[in-house]
């Protein structure tokens, strides 16, 4: 259904690219790969959603959830590269500002 | 030209019926089941598509999670969904037999920014044309319609 | 020790039951159906998902090819299955409103070797460990069972 | 839902690999390559089942058709490296000795 990718970049930055659909099954996965992240002192961190074939309300939560953590830790949760399914629920939720798509993983803490 | 009256119910040919156990496993089996039915109607714009799955897969786990029997009884919660794809509109109905929604959909907002559940109806609403619930005959009934954008 | 007696009509729990247009491309649509329910029941040994899916799907596409409306009305013909897998079986059984079948099982025979068609049922009855079919009301039923090889 | 490869070896034989199901709505496409092959001089036919995933009465019925016109322009048709599904349906309908699965491509035609 789905599998997480989880990388650290040269910079600290953390990078996690869940392959497949985010929904009700999988937005626990999410949220307890960013947990762990942001407790293990990566605070900085870039959701792939270039994989992400479909992301509901629950998917969103996680995502939420995790750039409140990232937040409180110092740092930030930032989303690059989302499918057509992600950004429609993006725009649906009101959620595209606050969780502003960047274009690419490198380049999503450069502004 | 094409008739532009809405379609009398006949609409319905087509359309594909699944009931199956009311648990989380079944989000997959309504994804795989919707997947076919694009590949059956290519001419589906992709946003269109988007929106449909999106409320029916909200619709859907609202269902699995909240909608617990009035009396817990021996046999299992189960659900139903018709699908159906015309030229006009893209229709889901679903029952089931949880209790009673108590919830007026005109009241339905999207949550605040930060909030971390409570997206999926407003989300629902949003995806789609019209949402509608009502209780009949002891069953819950969501009806969703995406009328299709121009190909 | 489970319980070594066959088990009561309520193992129909768990059940997924479709009904859709009886069309060639349901055949797919069926197959998607039966990934899912293996992928939640990854203890069904392959040798029995193989056995039950060509049963299943040359039941379907007689029903698709043979199964002819008594009257050819305005409505389209549709079928229903439903399919289920317990700890002891796999079950399916089919519904059409076709017009009514006049094959006498016992008689069906695996063709020749260099036959071209005509191994449908055969196949199938050689793949299940029962085949039935009856007509009630109007409809032609089909029920396929596999007994489960011991895990 | 299904693709054929349909290749030819240096020594003239003709390799034709259905990659997915081969059921009711496939076999026609099937029998028409098999009898293109045929008809234009290829009567030596290699079928690799390798990629087969699922084999209905009708896609039997078409490699049996390609059997008989590959024998009847003087060739034959064998089938290599059946999936487990693919043997399964070839025991249940008794045609293992007629289309005795090969263990490969390259030694279809070596017995
Ligand atoms: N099918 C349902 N049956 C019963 N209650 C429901 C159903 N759908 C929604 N609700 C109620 O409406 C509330 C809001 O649902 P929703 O907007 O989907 O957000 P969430 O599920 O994240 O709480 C739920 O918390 C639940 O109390
Ligand atoms: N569902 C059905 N409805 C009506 N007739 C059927 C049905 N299934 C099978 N038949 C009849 O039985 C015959 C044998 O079927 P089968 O063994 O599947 O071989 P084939 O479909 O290749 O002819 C068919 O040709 C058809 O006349």
């Amino acid at each position: 259904m789905i599998e997480f990718a989880v990388d650290t970049t040269p910079e600290g930055v953390g990078v996690v690219t869940p392959k497949g659909r985010l929904n009700m099954s999988s937005a626990r996965g999410l949220k307890d790969i960013l947990d762990g992240l942001v407790a293990e002192g990566t605070s900085r961190i870039v959701v792939d959603l270039g994989e992400t074939t479909f992301l509901d309300s629950s998917g969103l939560g996680a995502l939420i959830a995790g750039l409140k953590s990232a937040r409180q830790a110092g740092g930030d949760l930032r989303v690059a590269r989302p499918t057509e399914a992600v950004t429609t629920v993006f725009k649906l939720t009101n959620l595209d500002r606050v969780l502003r798509p960047r274009d690419s993983v490198e380049g999503a803490f450069d502004a | 030209m094409p008739d532009p009256t809405p379609r009398e119910p006949s609409d319905d040919e087509g359309r594909v019926e699944l009931s199956a156990p009311a648990t989380p496993e079944m989000m997959q089996m309504v994804h795989a089941v919707l997947e076919q039915l694009w590949s059956n109607h290519e001419d589906v714009a992709m946003a269109d598509r988007i929106r449909f799955e999106t409320a029916v897969i909200e619709i859907l786990g609202n269902i699995v999670e909240h909608a617990y029997r009035l009396e817990p009884g021996e046999s299992e919660r189960r659900f139903d969904v018709s699908l159906s794809a015309t030229e006009a509109a893209l229709v889901a109905s679903f029952g089931d037999d949880g209790m009673p929604v108590s919830i007026d959909l005109s009241d339905v907002t999207m949550p605040d920014e930060d909030a971390e559940s409570g997206r999926g109806l407003a989300l629902a609403m949003a995806a789609v044309d019209e949402l509608s619930y009502d209780r009949a005959s002891g069953r819950n009934h969501w009806r969703l319609t995406c009328v299709r954008q121009p190909g």
